[in-house]
């Protein structure tokens, strides 16, 4: 009996002493597993926020509030007429496996992402590169085919990082960048490791390890957190427990915003729908708070428009789809439309199927019925965004600054308005802020007066993590889990 | 062991009794509309006006469980209907055809079939074929199939060498109208048995797919969904876990004891005893 | 001697149902005790009673003493230590007595360890000697066999061989041989003869037959309905036979019904060398695997109105002869013409050919269907008509009339009647379209003999007024001597015999059929005629 | 027995291919795009019909089968169209956890459901039986990812004994795997559990009515020698059959459960490759599922003959 005593004891101090020295690794959860770990061929936002900053690196890189820094970038210089961007790198950058990182790996990254064969989910960022030079290995020269203010903010984007060709085909398994932390392994269906990049050329890191744990049933990730098995979920798909956490001292609850403009998606070329009364009067149908307190238990700020409120060029446009239950009965009798049946597609997420039940209940009490079908995403896809076979849908478009989208008449939502598309012709051409801000508002304004989608609410970040761990971000200006700056404080 | 068969019995038809009465009555009266949502009153506990308190939605938990019965006990009923129309006549031709090619393609058939893991089927063509309660009982349905299929063959076999059906044939009838008019009757307490199973692991089966959100669509209430939806609130309101699993349980449980109240009521070995 | 076992004032009753009533007798050393009794008479209670193995929800009280104890009063662990050392049994079914997934010598090797009498090894050595005893040498049949290796009278042999492991005082034999043919049954019978004379053991048979009982018992008690209502040695009981039940029974076991040859020499159903074949499960992966020939060239002929018997033993082919017969299976040889017309199997067989053919089985309780009303049973060969009679009820009551049961029988179901009102519904149907010939299949071997008498009558009466034939199958010699004009005796697929009732039994020519007679036990007929005397 | 045996894995081998033909057949008409869903939201048309290209999605359906099926032959289930890894790699790590979790929810099932059922078989009609009887009821009545949730809150959120969920590879020992399985393993085996025991229980109550038992009791025997000695063994085979399938639904109906415990196990990965329209997983794991089911039924089979000599040399 003796020596089991002594072993027990044994293993008591031997955890003890674990717990002292500073906690340096980090258990993340996620709710979808990333399909491959290649951002440059894969539009997921899984892919993004595991490998996002921390195993590959583009020029440039999207700062915690949404501002552009320089990454792989040393510095760059503008010509005159804005079409012409002079990169100078950092020397001294390896890739993972040993290899240089100089400006060839920039021209074939660049090359690779625009070529017309090219599976990169973000084609249109690089649209507007004409040529690319690599002057010398650590300069880079990049001519543009009209100016473009935004291409430092495009080269931002986890879709156009920095890859070598060596390593380019292994790069969906086993991704080889030039970020602070390597890729360590990925156990399909339940996590993904890296550990710390021991000759990073930027400020090193101060985890040595962290695993993303994939968990996509909101009971499991509720179980998960409360049992200690995940230190941090900085998307957490069950805002109905925040209450929970917040009265537990031992998490901390993060609410951010993300670039997520959560939308009721309508058809405008569908029957009914292509007549904007029908479209306005379901506008005034919508409590946009009572969405946001039922399905999102009150996280989500309502937007008047497809913008988002945290950018500094929203214009407050909801006073012009206010919820006016008697004005939309009004507008449907005078479009004629009493007894409407329309089709309500909703995809898998919460947002999208809670909110659909309660927009369903709303749109009933003004006589629109509405017959909801859930499909998952492979369905949704081919259905409501190839196949524009639906009436309505809820989806959140969490790419930053899409508003381009409305200038494409074959988007889902099939909006056609050449104004529109002038408005964006200019803002392209347009480089000075102020301007920039003036042509924004007047197409949040277009789209809003047109009633194309029934804006609700923009999507906030609701993030669960241990209270001991700072450094997280708190708002989602792009996909990413940029851990770069993570410790535990002890 | 004969005297507590009636209680087995009773207790379990009281049960299930209770369930059919309130799946009924929502067709005419529910205490309120479960397609208004009312999120001002959501999570109200238990109240006079809200006897079992309101969802996240602010709907009245009462109501929602009583519609659920309609759509559970639905779709498990049909899906035993669908087993025992295609089922049945299958296990009758093979036993009436025993030994035949025919009797190994349906049984070869039949292996196939259960071979085949039922849940993943089900969630395979709930999800192809769009989610949704008809495509729930089809799914559930072809399970059933082959299990009646076998049951029915089995009891068929062993009545096919009794001597009144020999008499039958020397009265000149032929296999078709023999077990129409001599197997069916006398294997038609064994399939009663089967059936309340079949039955019972329908709703078990309606409310596991329905968990994974491949059963009945909302605006329609059903259990299963119910509960998935509850599942992250056990904390604060473990109201809305707890019934819809205990509806589950009690409707199944109902079941299950007037299967087992049956099958002991309809076997001919008690029935000899009891004479 | 002092009584080895006694009972006294045994009486039972089950679920509140009484079954004995004050039963009391006595068996001494190396005594044969016959109990002899019709169904549901009480004995087989008895001996359970006596080993105290009766079933849920039995009552019983008296007096049980076995070398003076009162079993009565022992627990249940001393009740087992008693069984199987002290008293020992052996049931009516061989084919389900042993344990299917065991070796015969195991269980005979059982009842030594469970006693603790030997160690395993030692235990197998013994369970050998005894099975050689009862006559399964360890050479002629390996001891590791399993039950369903072996046939009805070798496993009886194993059941005898466990009983008497222990050399147990007392032997209860409960029916031994009913499910026997009769050449095995005279064999066991011989078997516990020997036992009980070698062994100084103590048997208590009990039977149904009169004959066996004769043959074995040195005393006899009658039994009827719970009561012992008649004992004594067996020679002074069967001579002068007090008791009026005592005496029905032996009236009807004897009983020949005195008929009217109405034999006409016209043919009805010639059989020519008729073969039917089973295909073996063979071993063989190729080849045509190996065939039983169940009926081998097989020929007869029935005349109209003529009483034809058909004698074998169980396996000698007669239900496949009689199936052939019927044309619900094909025959894989030789023809069958009925009336001058060829029969051929099932599905083809024209209505009018089946309709002078009709059928009577052997079980009552198997060959109606549970859920029927007797007259829907009774109306069911109508489906043979081309148009349905204009009033079936009244051919139908007509039917249950010509059998001796009432008209509203047919509105009530099968369950409600007894075991001999159900043979005459059967026979109702049988001829309710007044077929030119019935096959009746063992039609009385499941009957009592008293009931059995009352439908030999019938068929007698039946026979003489409709002029109808028939083909009497059956393994009980008496029955086929009571009832037939002429007989077959078949054996092996084969008829080996064929002649006048009366001159086969009297004086058999073939060696089979003379060893059929000598093991069919017989009542001696001094006894008989003293009786008459 | 050589030809019962040849006879029998014809039959198997029958089986397996009218099984592949079902199941692509099934897959080949279901609606959805795997490619369409891995580019996302706003790929372009060039890029996604680039990509049906690469991952060989045209060709006519028959062609397509053949390759599938001739793949098969050698262990080759294909090319996983979101994971971009060998489907037969994917299976490899995911059969780590179905094989053990069905493992050991059999082996829980039969340690609970033997005892119990011999116990209610026994003492049938009285008190004990009574109680079992109606806990089984109970056990079969419960939905088994219900019983999970409860588990998982009582046992991982509230006492801390077993983490919520997740499965932390068999690298880090044995022990560490089984803890990882033992709740889930025990939501599975609550109504399997349940069904055998009544099962068991009905089986040994018909075995107890059989002529054999009385001969036992005659030479001797006490009423639980003959339930040990003979009864037991006659009363195991029609257990068997339920025991062959229960396993079999272990292995493919954990689907739910491995979703409640985030398992990486075969269940989850069909789930996810359905919902991914990841079509040729689908057929792969389906057809292995298709196959276990297959050779236990066969080894059961072959499990009669030991269990049961009247089967053995007949045939």
């Amino acid at each position: 009996m003796l020596n089991r005593l002594k072993l027990a004891i044994a293993a008591l101090a031997l955890s003890a002493s674990a717990a002292l020295a500073a906690k340096d690794t980090i258990t993340l959860g996620m709710v979808l597993e990333p399909p491959n770990l290649d951002p440059t061929a894969g539009a997921a936002a899984a892919i993004d926020e595991v490998v996002y900053a921390n195993i590959f690196e583009g020029l440039t890189r999207f700062a915690p509030d949404g501002s552009i820094l320089p990454a792989l970038a040393e510095s760059w210089e503008i010509s005159d007429d804005g079409k012409v961007y002079t990169f100078t790198l950092h020397g001294g950058v390896k890739f993972h496996d040993g290899t240089e990182m100089d400006a060839t790996d920039v021209k074939f990254s660049l090359d690779r992402a625009r070529a017309p064969d090219s599976t990169n989910a973000q084609k249109a960022l690089f649209a507007g590169i004409e040529s690319v030079e690599a002057l010398d290995p650590r300069t880079v020269r990049v001519t543009l085919k009209n100016p473009d203010g935004l291409f430092p903010f495009k080269m931002a984007w986890g879709d156009a990082v920095i890859v070598a060709p060596e390593s380019i085909d292994k790069d969906a398994t086993h991704p080889i960048g030039t970020g602070p932390f390597r890729f360590v392994k990925w156990v399909k269906g339940d996590r993904v490791e890296i550990e710390k990049n021991p000759d990073y050329w930027g400020t090193p890191v101060k985890l040595s390890h962290a695993t993303f744990k994939f968990i996509s049933d909101p009971n499991a990730a509720f179980a998960a957190m409360m049992a200690g098995d995940v230190d941090a979920f900085p998307n957490f798909p069950a805002p109905e427990t925040l209450e929970q956490f917040k009265a537990d001292p031992r998490f901390r609850v993060i609410v951010g915003s993300t670039e997520g403009e959560t939308i009721l998606s309508t058809n405008n070329k569908a029957g009914p729908l292509a007549d904007i009364r029908v479209r306005e009067a379901i506008a005034h149908a919508i409590n946009r708070q009572e969405i946001i307190d039922g399905a999102m238990f009150g996280y989500g700020t309502p937007i008047g428009t497809h913008f988002a409120p945290h950018n500094p060029a929203y214009v407050d446009l909801r006073a012009l789809s206010k919820y006016d239950p008697e004005l939309s009965k009004k507008l449907l009798k005078e479009a004629g439309q009493e007894g409407l049946r329309l089709r309500l597609m909703l995809p898998p997420p919460t947002y999208a199927r809670r909110g659909g039940e309660i927009v369903a209940s709303q749109l009933r009490a003004v006589g629109i019925e509405t017959e909801i079908t859930n499909l998952e995403w492979a369905q949704w896809l081919e259905q409501v965004f190839k196949g524009k076979d639906y009436d309505l849908t809820i989806v959140s478009h969490t790419e930053p600054m899409d508003i381009g989208i409305y200038a494409r008449p074959d988007y889902y939502f099939q909006y056609d308005n050449p104004a529109f598309r002038d408005l964006m012709d200019q803002l392209n051409l347009a480089t000075d802020p102020t301007k920039r801000a003036a042509i924004l508002g007047a197409a949040q304004a277009m789209i809003a007066r047109d009633y194309v989608n029934g804006y609700l609410f923009q999507l906030a970040k609701t993030g669960v993590a241990n209270a001991k761990i700072r450094g997280l971000w708190e708002n989602a200006p792009t996909q990413a889990n940029d851990l770069t700056g993570v410790y535990w404080e002890e | 062991m004969r005297a507590r068969l009636p209680l087995q019995l009773l207790i379990g038809a009281a049960i299930f009794a209770a369930f059919a009465l309130a799946a009924l009555v929502s067709f005419l009266w529910v205490p309120h509309d479960v397609t208004a949502l009312n999120i001002a009153a959501k999570l109200a506990p238990p109240s006079r006006e809200y006897p079992l308190g309101t969802d996240h939605f602010g709907r009245d938990m009462l109501s929602m469980l009583m519609v659920g019965a309609r759509t559970s006990i639905a779709v498990a009923i049909l899906a035993v209907g669908i087993g025992m129309l295609a089922g049945v006549p299958l296990g009758l031709w093979a036993a009436a055809r025993r030994g035949s090619l025919i009797d190994e393609i349906i049984m070869r058939g039949n292996d196939l079939v259960f071979a085949f893991p039922s849940l993943v089927i089900a969630i395979l063509i709930t999800a192809v074929f769009g989610p949704s309660a008809t495509n729930a009982i089809i799914a559930i349905g072809i399970f059933n199939i082959p299990v009646f299929a076998r049951v029915s063959r089995g009891a068929a076999l062993s009545l096919w060498t009794r001597d009144f059906i020999m008499a039958a044939r020397v009265a000149g009838k032929r296999a078709f109208r023999i077990s129409l008019e001599h197997i069916l009757p006398n294997i038609a307490n064994v399939l009663i048995v089967q059936g309340t199973i079949q039955f019972s692991l329908g709703i078990l089966a309606e409310a596991g797919l329905s968990y994974v959100g491949l059963g009945a669509q909302p605006p329609t209430p059903s259990w299963g969904r119910m509960l998935a939806e509850a599942q992250t609130m056990i904390y604060t309101a473990p109201r809305l876990a707890i019934l819809p699993g205990l509806a589950i349980v009690l409707a199944v449980l109902g079941l299950n004891l007037m299967g087992d109240g049956l099958r002991d009521l309809l076997d001919p070995r008690l029935r000899r005893a009891r004479q | 001697m002092t009584a080895m076992i006694e009972a006294r004032g045994l009486s039972l009753a089950i679920h509140g149902m009484p079954i004995l009533r004050g039963v009391s007798f006595a068996l001494r050393e190396g005594e044969t005790f016959g109990l002899v009794g019709e169904s549901g008479s009480g004995k087989s209670m008895t001996a359970l009673s006596l080993m105290r193995l009766l079933p849920e929800g039995a009552e019983a009280s008296g007096e049980i003493l076995l070398a003076g104890r009162d079993l009565m009063a022992l627990g249940e662990a001393e009740m087992c230590d008693l069984r199987g050392r002290e008293m020992a049994m052996i049931s009516q079914e061989p084919m389900t007595a042993l344990n299917p997934v065991q070796t015969i010598a195991d269980q005979v090797a059982e009842t030594l360890i469970v006693h603790a009498a030997a160690r395993p090894r030692e235990a197998r050595r013994i369970a050998l000697e005894r099975l050689a005893r009862v006559g399964l040498p360890p050479d002629a049949i390996p001891p590791d066999r399993y039950p369903h290796e072996l046939s009805g009278g070798q496993r009886q042999r194993v059941a005898i061989a466990m009983a008497i492991a222990l050399r147990p005082r007392l032997l209860i034999a409960d029916e031994p041989t009913t499910a026997l043919d009769v050449t095995t049954q005279a064999q066991i019978l011989a078997l516990l003869k020997g036992l009980v004379r070698e062994e100084g053991m103590g048997l208590m048979l009990i039977t149904h037959d009169l004959a066996v009982v004769a043959g074995m018992a040195d005393r006899v008690a009658v039994m009827q309905e719970g009561r012992i209502v008649e004992e004594g040695d067996t020679e002074s009981l069967f001579t002068r036979m007090r008791h009026p039940y005592t005496r029905a029974l032996f009236e009807a076991s004897a009983h020949q019904p005195e008929r009217r040859p109405t034999a006409r020499a016209e043919p009805l159903l010639v059989a020519e060398d008729v073969v039917r074949e089973y295909r073996m499960p063979g071993l063989r992966l190729f080849g045509p695997a190996p065939r039983f020939r169940a009926v081998d060239h097989v020929s007869f002929t029935i005349h109209k109105g003529e009483s034809l018997g058909l004698v074998g033993e169980s396996g000698c082919g007669k239900s496949t002869l009689t199936r052939a017969l019927l044309g619900l299976d094909p025959i894989d040889g030789g023809r069958i013409r009925l009336g001058g017309e060829e029969i051929t199997a099932g599905r083809h067989m024209p209505a009018r050919l089946r309709r002078r053919m009709q059928v009577v089985f052997q079980d009552p309780y198997a060959s109606f269907d549970p859920r029927w009303k007797v007259g829907r049973l009774v109306a069911e060969p109508f489906h043979l008509l081309e148009t349905p009679p204009e009033d079936p009820a009244a051919r139908v009551a007509e039917a249950l009339a010509d059998v001796g049961l009432p008209a509203d029988a047919a509105d009530r179901y099968i369950h409600e009647f007894s075991g001999g009102q159900r043979q005459r519904i059967a026979i109702a149907r049988a001829l309710v379209l007044k077929p030119d010939l019935v096959i009746l299949d063992e039609a009385v071997s499941a009957l009592d003999v008293s009931i059995r008498a009352q439908i030999l009558d019938l068929l007698a009466d039946l026979q003489a007024r409709l002029g109808l034939a028939w083909l009497f199958i059956s393994h009980d010699l008496n029955v086929v001597r009571a009832i037939t004009d002429r007989v077959l005796v078949m054996q092996a697929g084969r008829i080996v015999e064929e002649g006048e009732t009366e001159r086969v039994l009297t004086a058999p020519e073939h060696p089979y059929t003379q060893t059929l007679i000598k093991a069919a036990p017989q009542i001696p007929a001094a006894w008989r005629k003293a009786l008459h005397g | 027995m050589i030809r019962y045996l040849a006879r029998r894995l014809l039959s198997l081998a029958l089986s397996l291919i009218a099984a592949s033909i079902v199941i692509f057949a099934v897959i080949e008409i279901i609606p959805g795009d795997p490619a369409a869903y891995m580019l996302g939201l706003n790929a372009s048309p060039e890029a996604v019909a680039a990509l049906r290209d690469q991952l060989g999605l045209n060709g006519t359906a028959f062609s397509r089968y053949l390759d599938w099926a001739g793949g098969l032959l050698q262990g080759d289930f294909g090319q996983s169209y979101t994971y971009r890894v060998p489907v037969a790699e994917l299976i490899g790590e995911r059969i780590q956890v179905s094989l053990p979790l069905a493992a050991y929810a059999l082996v829980l099932t039969v340690l609970i459901a033997f005892p119990v059922g011999l116990i209610a078989a026994a003492r049938r009609g009285r008190p004990a039986d009574w109680g079992i009887m109606a806990a089984t009821q109970l056990g079969i009545a419960i939905p088994n990812f219900w019983f999970a949730m409860l588990l998982v809150l009582l046992f991982a959120v509230k006492l801390h004994w077993f983490s919520a969920g997740g499965f932390p590879g068999w690298e880090g020992g044995l022990a560490a795997g089984l803890k990882a399985l033992t709740l889930p393993a025990i939501a599975l085996a609550l109504p399997q559990a349940s069904i055998l025991a009544r099962v068991m229980r009905s089986s040994l109550i018909d075995t107890l009515h059989q002529d054999y038992i009385r001969t036992a009791r005659a030479k001797g025997l006490t009423r639980r020698q003959a339930l040990l000695r003979h009864a037991l063994r006659n009363g195991l085979i029609p257990v068997l059959t339920i025991m062959g399938l229960q396993f079999s639904f272990l292995l493919a109906g954990a689907i739910i459960i491995e979703n409640v415990f985030f398992l990486p196990g075969l269940g989850r990965l069909i789930f996810q490759a359905i919902t991914q329209r990841d079509l040729i997983v689908v057929e792969g794991v389906v057809m292995l599922l298709v196959f276990a089911v297959i050779v236990v039924n066969f080894m059961v089979d072959i499990a009669y003959g030991a269990a049961d000599p009247r089967l053995r040399r007949r045939r």
